[in-house]
C-alpha cells in the first residue's frame, strides 16, 4: 500500500507507517465532518423535526420529491441563477480591466494589490453591515449623494425594478458581493498573467506590439486557466452565499433575495424542517458537482487542444 | 539622427494615464473602508453630516461599544480562532508531511475529499453538529467551537503546507536518512524550519477563515460565548440603532485581518487556491 | 546601422552593484561580444541597451543622440533571446505580429514575412504553429522575426549555446553574412568564449560588473590585460605563478627560471620585487629529460600531481613546491612522452609566450612592447 | 581481494517503464567508476538502490562482499552527494558536515575535530558557520562533498556533482576532485551524463543507456574505439567525422559506392576488403582530418566540399567544410586562410578510422 520513501524510520530502525502521521488529522475529520455528512444524508430521507420531540419517521424519498415539486424551491433556485449571472458577470468585467491595467510593472504594484485585497479578506458580515448603512434609503450616503447630483433617490431595498431587470434590493446584494470577490478573480488572472515568461514580455516591448496582438497573442493563453479555476471556485462560493444576505435584507423583502442558502437555512432553522433542508443541500451539491466537471471538462478540453 | 522625443512623450502620457485610471479605481474600491473609519471617529452630532465630514475625531463610539459587548465579543472570537488554528495546525503538519513524501493509496481520494468541502453547502454539516452538541451538551462552549473550526481549518491548512513541503525537494530528506536521523528530527529539525513562513502564512489564512466566521457561530455560540461576526448580524434587528457604535466595532473586528493580510503578501496566492496554484 | 556609445554606466539592485561605471564604444557595422561569467552583469547592460532597464548612473547614446530615458518601444532594436522568446502563435504570426503593429499594410507584411523566410530557410514552416518545430528552426524564427523588422541594432543574448553544433555553425555563418551584407551593428552576450572568440570583431571581457578589457580576439586571448582575462579565456585558463625578481635571475619559490637579463633590468626598474608570471597551457613543451636554462625559455622543474584525458588533448598538472600549473599536450605526443603521476618533470615555455603582471592590482606589466 | 561494491542483475520498473535491465558490474577498492549515460538511462536509480532510498524488483548488491539488500541506508555504510546537493539549507556549514555525526550520537568533541578535519580538506573552514543558503555554487558542491565524507563509508556515491555549475568551475572542481580522490583513496562511483568527466576522471568508465550496460572499459578506449556508434557519438560530443559507405560485390569484384563521391585510397580499400556487411559507417575524430585548399596525397579518404567557417578556441582551430549537406570537421593550429563557400579539399586520414556497421551499430575493425 505504501511505495516511495518505503524506508523511513520512526527511531533508528523501526518502520514508521505514514498512516500513522495522518490519523489525527483524518479522525478529527471523521467524527466532525465524514460521520455528520453520513447523518445529514440519513435525515433527508426522515420527516425529523427537533422541536415537536416526536422521534424521526422514515419517508423514503419523499423529501426530495416534495422539494423537487415545490414552487418555492424554483423560485429560490432560479433567483440564485439570476443572482449569479449578474454578480460573475460584473466581478469578471472589473478584475479583467484592473488586471489588465496592471499589466506594466510599476513601483509599488505589490502594495496597490494587496490594498486591493482588503475587501475580500475582512468579514462579510462587518462589509454588508456597513452597505447597509451607505445605502441605507433616507438617511444613506449614497442616496445623499445622488440627491445632490442627479436629484433622485433610490428605494435599494425595495422589490423595485432597476433598469438592469432585477429588483433593486437584489441589485444591492450582487454589488456588495461584487465588492467583496473582484478582487479574489482580479488576483487570479495577475497570478496568470506573471507567469507569462518574463522574456516574452519584454520581447513584445521590444517589438513594440499593439496591445490588442499582446492580449490575443501573449496574455490569454496564459491566463485562460485562471479563468477556468475563478470560474469554479466563484460558482461553488456564489452557492453558499448567507452571511451578507442575512445582514443586508434577510432574504427580503418578501422572498427577493432568499437565495438558496438563506432558503435552507429558514427551512432548518425556522420552520425546523431539518428533513427538507438536508434534501435541499444534497440536491444543491449534486447541481455544483455535475456543474463544476461541465466546466472541468469543458475549459480543460478547451486547454488540451 | 532620429528625433524620439515626441513619441517617447506620447508613450510616457499613455503609461500615466492608465496608472491614474487604475489608482482611481482601487481609491473609489476602497471608499467604504474609509467611510468605516471615518465613521467611527466621529461624534454623535455629525452622525448624518456626510461621508467625509470629520471635524473632531472622538473616540466616543469606541467607549460605547465597550459597554455595548464589543470588548467579549472580541475576546471570544481571539480566543476561538487561536483555538482552531492551534488545532489545525498541529493535526496538519503530521499529516501534510505525510500527504507531501508518501505516495500513500488514498492520497488521490482524501484531497477530492478535502476540496469537496469547500463545494459542500454548509447547511448539512450544521444540522448533525447542531443536533450533537446540543444532546451531548456542547452547545454555546467554547470548546465545542474550536473542535468544529478546527475541522473547517483543516483542509486548507493541509493542502497549504503540503503545497510548501512540496517545494522541498525530496533529496534532502533522503539525504537525512542516510546521514541516519529519524523521521521525527528529519521533520521538525529540517523539513519544517525550512517551510517555516509557509506554515505561518497557512495559519495566518486559517484564523482569517475562522475570524470571519458567521453561520457556525450563530448556531453553535451561547450568549456568553457569541464571537464579534455574530454580535454585529444580532445589530440587525433594532431600529433607529447608533452607526456610529457599529462602526467603532466593525474598525476593531477588521484591523487585526489588515495587517495579517500586509504580512501575507507573498503566499496570498496559495493561501486563496487551497494551495492548488503556487506562483 | 547606428553605433553605440555606453558612458559610465553603473546599475544597482538594492545593494547589489550590477554594473559598476561601465564605458563602451560600439562602432557602426561592428560585431561586438560582451563576454563574461554568468553573474557578471552583461545581461543587465545588454537589457541597459535595449531600454528595458534603466541605469542608476550613466547615459546611453545610439550614433549621437542621448536615448537613455527613451522607452524599449520606441529604440527600433531588435532582440533576440536564449530561449527565443516566441509567441504561442504559428511562426507566421511570429513574424507578422511585429510589422502589423509598426503599421505595414497586409500585402507588405506577407511579402517581408515570406522574403525572410526564405533568407533564414524557414519558409516550409510558416504556418506551423511554435511548439511543434524543431529546436534549431524555433531560433531561426526568431532571428528571421528580429530581421524582418530592419532595426537600427540587433542585441542577441546567448543565442546559439542550446543549438547543436551543426546547426549552430549555419546560423554562426547566417549571422555573420547579416552583418556584412546588411551592415548591421550586432551586440552579442554570451558565457561561452569560443562564441565571442569565432564570431567578434572585438569582445568586451566583464566580471562582476567591471570591463576588464576591450580587444580582438586575438588581443584579448594572447595579451590579456588582468589575471582574470587570462583566467577566463582559454581552457585551461592561463597559469599564474608567483616568482620574485633576484638581481641576475628570475626565481620560483627559490629555484631559478629564467635568466635574460634585459627583462630583469626592466622589472626592477619599474621596482617590482615580486611578480606574477603567466603562460598559456599550450605553449609549455614538457619532458622526462632534465633541461638547462638556454636564451630565450623559462623552465621549471616539477612534479606531476594528476593527469586529465579530455578527449582531443591531455591536462597535465604540475606543482613545482608549492607553485600549481597545467600543461595541455595533444594525445599524440602525450602518449609517445609517457608521462605518469608522481614523476618529475621539466617544463620549458620561450620567452615570447611569457607575460608579467603586477601581484597587487593582477594588471599586466608593459615590457618592450610585447603586447599586440 | 574482496570487491568494494557488487551490482549483479538489477532490474527496477517505475510506474509499468523498465528504468534498469538486468545491470551488472563491480568496483574495485579504491576505485573511481564512473557511469556514464544521457539523462534518463537510470544512473540516478540505480545509485538510489546502491544506497537503499529504492528497493530493486530483483538482483543483489553487495558490498564488502556482504549482501545489504534487507539493510537500511545507514546501515549500508554508504554516502551520497545528490545531483540537487540537498544541504540542509536551514543549517550552518559546520552543522551540515557533522549531521551525519550527530545522528550517530557521537561525542562533541569528536565531531567538532572532524569536521574542522574535512573543511580544511575541502579548504571551507571559513564558510563553517555561515548559513548553508548564503554559499556560491562552488562552495555549495564542496559543502556536499564534506558532509558525505563526514560520514564513514565504504562506498560514495556522487549524482552529477558538476552538473549545474558554469562551464570554467565545473573545470577546476574536476582537477580538485581529480586530486581529492588519490589523497583519500576511497571508493566511488560517479554517476554523470556529461562525456569529460568520465574521460578526465573516471579510472573505468560503464556506458549506460535506456538501464542496459553497453560496454565498461577505460576511457581512453572509450573515447577512440568504443564498441557502439551512438556511444561514440555521445562520448564525442557530435564531433566526429562520418562517411557512409555501401559495398557490393559482384561476380568476385567488390564495388564501393558513397553519395558523397568519396575518393577511397588504396589501403583503406584493402581495409574495407574482409568486411562482411553491407553498408559501412566510416568514423574519425578532427584530429585525424586535414581540410585545406588542396591536398594531394591522402591516405584514407578524400572529399571535395565548400569551406563553412571555422571555430576559434585560443588553443587551436575547429575547421568546417560541408558537403551535400554533410558536415567535417578538422583541427589546426594556426588559422585557415579560405573564405567562405570556396572549394577545399578534405582528407580524413587512415590511422584514426573506425568501421562500424550501419544496421546494428556495432564495431566492425
Amino acid at each position: 500500500m505504501v511505495s516511495g520513501l518505503t524506508r523511513f524510520y520512526l527511531k533508528r530502525g523501526k518502520m514508521l507507517n505514514p498512516w500513522l502521521l495522518i490519523l489525527p488529522a483524518f479522525l478529527v475529520l471523521l467524527v466532525f465532518n465524514i460521520f455528520p455528512l453520513i447523518w445529514s444524508l440519513g435525515i433527508s430521507f426522515h420527516r425529523f423535526s427537533i422541536i415537536i420531540r416526536e422521534t424521526p419517521r422514515y419517508v423514503g424519498g419523499l423529501n426530495y420529491i416534495s422539494m423537487l415539486t415545490s414552487p418555492e424551491a424554483w423560485d429560490r433556485l432560479q433567483r440564485t441563477g439570476t443572482f449569479l449571472f449578474y454578480s460573475l458577470l460584473f466581478q469578471f468585467g472589473v478584475a479583467l480591466a484592473v488586471s489588465l491595467l496592471m499589466f506594466e510593472d510599476f513601483k509599488g504594484k505589490r502594495t496597490l494589490l494587496t490594498v486591493f485585497m482588503i475587501p475580500l479578506m475582512i468579514a462579510p458580515i462587518a462589509s454588508a453591515l456597513f452597505f447597509r448603512y451607505m445605502f441605507d434609503e433616507n438617511l444613506g450616503p449614497v442616496n445623499n449623494f445622488l440627491e445632490s447630483v442627479l436629484g433622485i433617490r433610490i428605494l435599494w431595498f425595495s422589490n423595485e425594478m432597476s433598469p438592469l431587470g432585477i429588483p433593486y434590493s437584489l441589485l444591492t446584494v450582487v454589488m456588495v458581493e461584487t465588492w467583496i470577490w473582484t478582487p479574489f478573480i482580479t488576483f487570479l488572472l495577475i497570478a496568470g498573467i506573471s507567469s507569462i515568461p518574463s522574456d516574452l514580455i519584454e520581447q513584445s516591448r521590444v517589438d513594440s506590439l499593439k496591445f490588442c496582438y499582446k492580449f490575443r497573442y501573449m496574455i490569454l493563453p496564459y491566463i485562460k486557466p485562471m479563468l477556468a479555476i475563478a470560474l469554479i471556485f466563484r460558482f461553488m462560493d456564489a452557492l453558499k452565499t448567507f452571511d451578507s444576505i442575512y445582514v443586508l435584507t434577510g432574504g427580503g423583502p418578501g422572498s427577493t433575495t432568499e437565495l438558496i442558502s438563506v432558503y435552507i437555512y429558514k427551512l432548518a432553522f425556522e420552520r425546523w424542517d431539518f428533513g427538507s433542508a438536508t434534501a435541499m443541500s444534497y440536491l444543491v451539491l449534486v447541481i455544483v458537482i455535475f456543474m463544476t466537471n461541465v466546466f472541468m471538462r469543458y475549459v480543460l478540453e478547451g486547454e488540451r487542444e | 539622427m532620429r528625433d524620439y522625443r515626441k513619441a517617447t512623450r506620447f508613450f510616457k502620457l499613455r503609461k500615466y494615464l492608465k496608472l491614474g485610471v487604475l489608482i482611481a479605481i482601487v481609491l473609489v474600491y476602497l471608499l467604504p473602508i474609509y467611510g468605516m473609519f471615518n465613521l467611527a471617529f466621529r461624534p454623535r452630532a455629525e452622525m448624518f453630516s456626510g461621508f467625509f465630514v470629520l471635524t473632531q475625531p472622538t473616540l466616543e463610539n469606541f467607549v460605547e461599544a465597550y459597554e455595548y459587548g464589543a470588548y467579549s465579543a472580541i475576546v471570544n472570537s481571539v480566543i476561538i480562532t487561536v483555538g482552531g488554528v492551534g488545532l489545525a495546525l498541529t493535526l496538519s503538519v503530521l499529516a501534510s508531511y505525510a500527504f507531501s513524501r508518501f505516495n500513500v493509496k488514498g492520497k488521490n481520494l482524501l484531497m477530492f475529499y478535502i476540496l469537496s468541502t469547500r463545494m459542500m453547502p454548509p447547511i448539512t454539516l450544521i444540522i448533525p453538529i447542531f443536533i450533537m452538541y446540543y444532546t451531548i451538551g456542547l452547545k454555546g462552549t467554547y470548546l465545542g467551537l474550536i473542535l468544529v473550526y478546527g475541522m473547517m481549518a483543516l483542509p486548507l491548512s493541509v493542502w497549504m503546507t503540503k503545497s510548501f513541503i512540496d517545494d522541498v525537494p525530496k533529496d534532502i530528506d533522503e539525504a537525512a536518512i542516510i546521514d541516519g536521523h529519524s523521521t521525527m528530527y528529519i521533520l521538525f529539525k529540517i523539513v519544517l524550519p525550512m517551510v517555516a513562513p509557509g506554515v505561518a502564512a497557512s495559519a495566518a489564512f486559517a484564523a482569517i477563515t475562522i475570524w470571519n466566521e458567521f453561520l457556525f457561530a450563530l448556531l453553535l455560540s451561547g450568549i456568553d460565548t457569541k464571537p464579534t461576526s455574530v454580535l454585529l448580524s444580532s445589530i440587525r434587528g433594532e431600529r433607529g440603532f447608533n452607526w456610529g457604535r457599529v462602526a467603532a466595532i466593525e474598525v476593531i473586528y477588521i484591523i487585526p485581518i489588515i495587517i495579517l493580510v500586509f504580512w501575507l503578501q507573498k503566499h496570498m496566492l496559495r493561501g486563496l487556491t487551497f494551495g492548488t496554484v503556487r506562483r | 546601422m547606428v553605433s553605440v556609445k555606453i558612458d559610465s554606466v553603473s546599475k544597482s539592485f538594492g545593494n547589489v552593484q550590477a554594473l559598476k561605471n561601465v564605458s563602451l564604444e560600439i562602432a557602426n557595422g561592428e560585431f561586438f561580444a560582451i563576454l563574461g561569467p554568468s553573474g557578471c552583469g552583461k545581461t543587465t547592460l545588454l537589457r541597459i541597451i535595449a531600454g528595458l532597464e534603466r541605469p542608476t548612473k550613466g547615459r546611453i547614446f545610439f550614433d549621437e543622440t542621448d536615448v537613455t530615458d527613451v522607452p524599449a518601444e520606441i529604440r527600433d532594436v531588435s532582440m533576440v533571446f536564449q530561449f527565443y522568446a516566441l509567441y504561442p502563435t504559428t511562426v507566421y504570426n511570429n513574424i507578422a505580429l511585429p510589422l502589423k503593429s509598426r503599421g505595414l499594410s497586409p500585402s507588405q507584411v506577407h511579402e517581408r514575412v515570406e522574403e525572410i523566410a526564405k533568407l533564414v530557410g524557414i519558409e516550409n514552416i510558416l504556418n506551423a504553429h511554435v511548439d511543434r518545430i524543431s529546436v534549431a528552426d524555433k531560433q531561426k524564427v526568431a532571428l528571421a522575426r528580429a530581421i524582418a523588422k530592419q532595426p537600427q541594432l540587433y542585441l542577441l543574448d546567448e543565442p546559439l549555446t542550446i543549438l547543436d553544433p551543426v546547426s549552430r555553425v549555419i546560423m554562426r555563418a547566417e549571422l555573420k553574412r547579416i552583418q556584412k551584407e546588411l551592415k548591421q551593428t550586432i551586440i552579442y552576450v554570451t558565457h561561452d568564449q569560443i562564441e565571442a572568440l569565432t564570431l567578434a570583431d572585438r569582445i568586451a571581457v566583464m566580471n562582476f560588473g567591471v570591463v576588464e578589457q576591450v580587444g580582438t580576439p586575438l588581443q584579448v586571448y594572447d595579451y590579456p590585460e588582468t589575471v582574470f582575462v587570462g583566467w577566463f579565456l582559454g581552457e585551461p585558463g592561463m597559469n599564474f605563478i608567483e616568482a620574485n625578481v633576484e638581481p641576475d635571475v628570475l626565481k620560483i619559490s627559490g629555484k631559478p627560471v629564467l635568466r635574460e637579463r634585459e627583462v630583469f633590468e626592466d622589472l626592477r626598474s619599474k621596482g617590482y620585487e615580486r611578480v606574477l608570471i603567466g603562460f598559456r597551457a599550450e605553449h609549455v613543451k614538457i619532458s622526462k629529460t632534465p633541461s638547462t636554462y638556454s636564451n630565450g625559455k623559462g623552465v621549471i622543474e616539477g612534479v606531476v600531481r594528476v593527469v586529465e584525458f579530455m578527449g582531443t588533448y591531455y591536462v597535465v598538472d604540475v606543482e613545482s613546491d608549492g607553485a600549481e600549473f597545467k600543461v595541455k599536450i595533444d594525445p599524440r605526443s602525450f602518449s609517445s612522452s609517457s608521462i605518469k603521476e608522481g614523476e618529475k618533470v621539466w617544463c620549458t615555455i620561450p620567452l615570447d609566450k611569457i607575460l608579467f603582471f603586477d601581484p597587487n592590482n593582477n594588471r599586466r606589466i608593459n615590457i618592450g612592447g610585447s603586447n599586440g | 581481494m574482496k570487491k568494494a561494491l557488487i551490482v549483479s542483475e538489477i532490474v527496477k520498473k517505475i510506474r509499468g517503464k523498465e528504468v534498469l535491465k538486468s545491470v551488472t558490474f563491480e568496483v574495485e577498492k579504491g576505485q573511481l567508476l564512473v557511469l556514464l549515460g544521457p539523462p534518463g538511462s537510470g544512473k540516478t536509480t540505480l545509485l538510489k538502490i546502491i544506497a537503499g532510498l529504492e528497493k530493486q524488483d530483483s538482483g543483489s548488491i553487495y558490498i564488502n562482499g556482504e549482501k545489504v539488500d534487507d539493510k537500511p541506508p545507514y546501515e549500508r555504510k554508504v554516502s551520497m552527494v545528490f545531483e540537487t546537493l540537498a544541504l540542509y539549507s536551514n543549517m550552518t556549514v559546520y552543522e551540515n558536515i557533522a549531521s551525519p555525526m550527530i545522528a550517530e550520537k557521537k561525542p562533541r568533541e569528536i565531531i567538532d575535530k572532524k569536521v574542522k578535519e574535512i573543511a580544511s580538506i575541502l579548504r571551507i573552514e571559513h564558510l563553517l558557520n555561515r548559513r548553508a543558503d548564503k554559499l556560491s555554487g562552488g562552495e555549495r558542491q564542496r559543502v556536499a562533498i564534506a558532509r558525505a565524507l563526514a560520514k564513514e563509508a565504504e562506498i560514495y556515491l556522487l549524482d552529477e556533482p558538476f552538473s549545474n555549475l558554469d562551464a570554467k568551475i565545473r573545470y577546476a572542481l574536476r582537477t580538485e576532485f581529480k586530486k581529492l580522490k588519490t589523497m583519500l583513496g576511497k571508493t566511488l562511483v560517479l554517476a554523470t551524463s556529461d562525456p569529460l568527466d568520465a574521460l578526465a576522471l573516471g579510472d573505468i568508465v560503464v556506458f549506460i543507456e535506456k538501464g542496459v550496460i553497453i560496454q565498461k572499459t577505460q576511457p581512453v578506449e572509450l573515447y577512440y574505439k568504443p564498441i557502439r556508434l551512438d556511444i561514440s557519438r555521445y562520448v564525442t560530443g557530435r564531433i566526429l567525422n562520418e562517411v557512409v559507405l555501401k559495398k557490393k560485390t559482384e561476380g568476385g569484384k567488390t564495388i564501393i559506392t558513397s553519395e558523397l563521391d568519396v575518393v577511397i585510397s588504396e589501403s583503406v580499400l584493402r581495409d574495407l576488403q574482409d568486411i562482411p556487411v553491407e553498408n559501412i559507417i566510416l568514423t574519425s575524430h578532427p584530429d585525424n582530418t586535414m581540410i585545406e585548399k588542396s591536398i594531394e596525397n591522402c591516405d584514407g579518404l578524400k572529399i571535395r566540399g565548400r569551406f563553412l567557417g571555422y571555430e576559434y578556441r585560443g588553443s587551436e582551430f575547429l575547421v568546417f567544410a560541408e558537403y551535400k549537406n554533410h558536415l567535417f570537421k578538422a583541427l589546426k593550429y594556426e588559422k585557415p586562410l579560405a573564405d567562405f563557400n570556396e572549394p577545399v579539399d578534405v582528407c580524413i586520414k587512415r590511422e584514426g578510422l573506425n568501421f562500424y556497421d550501419h544496421e546494428t551499430g556495432s564495431l566492425l575493425r
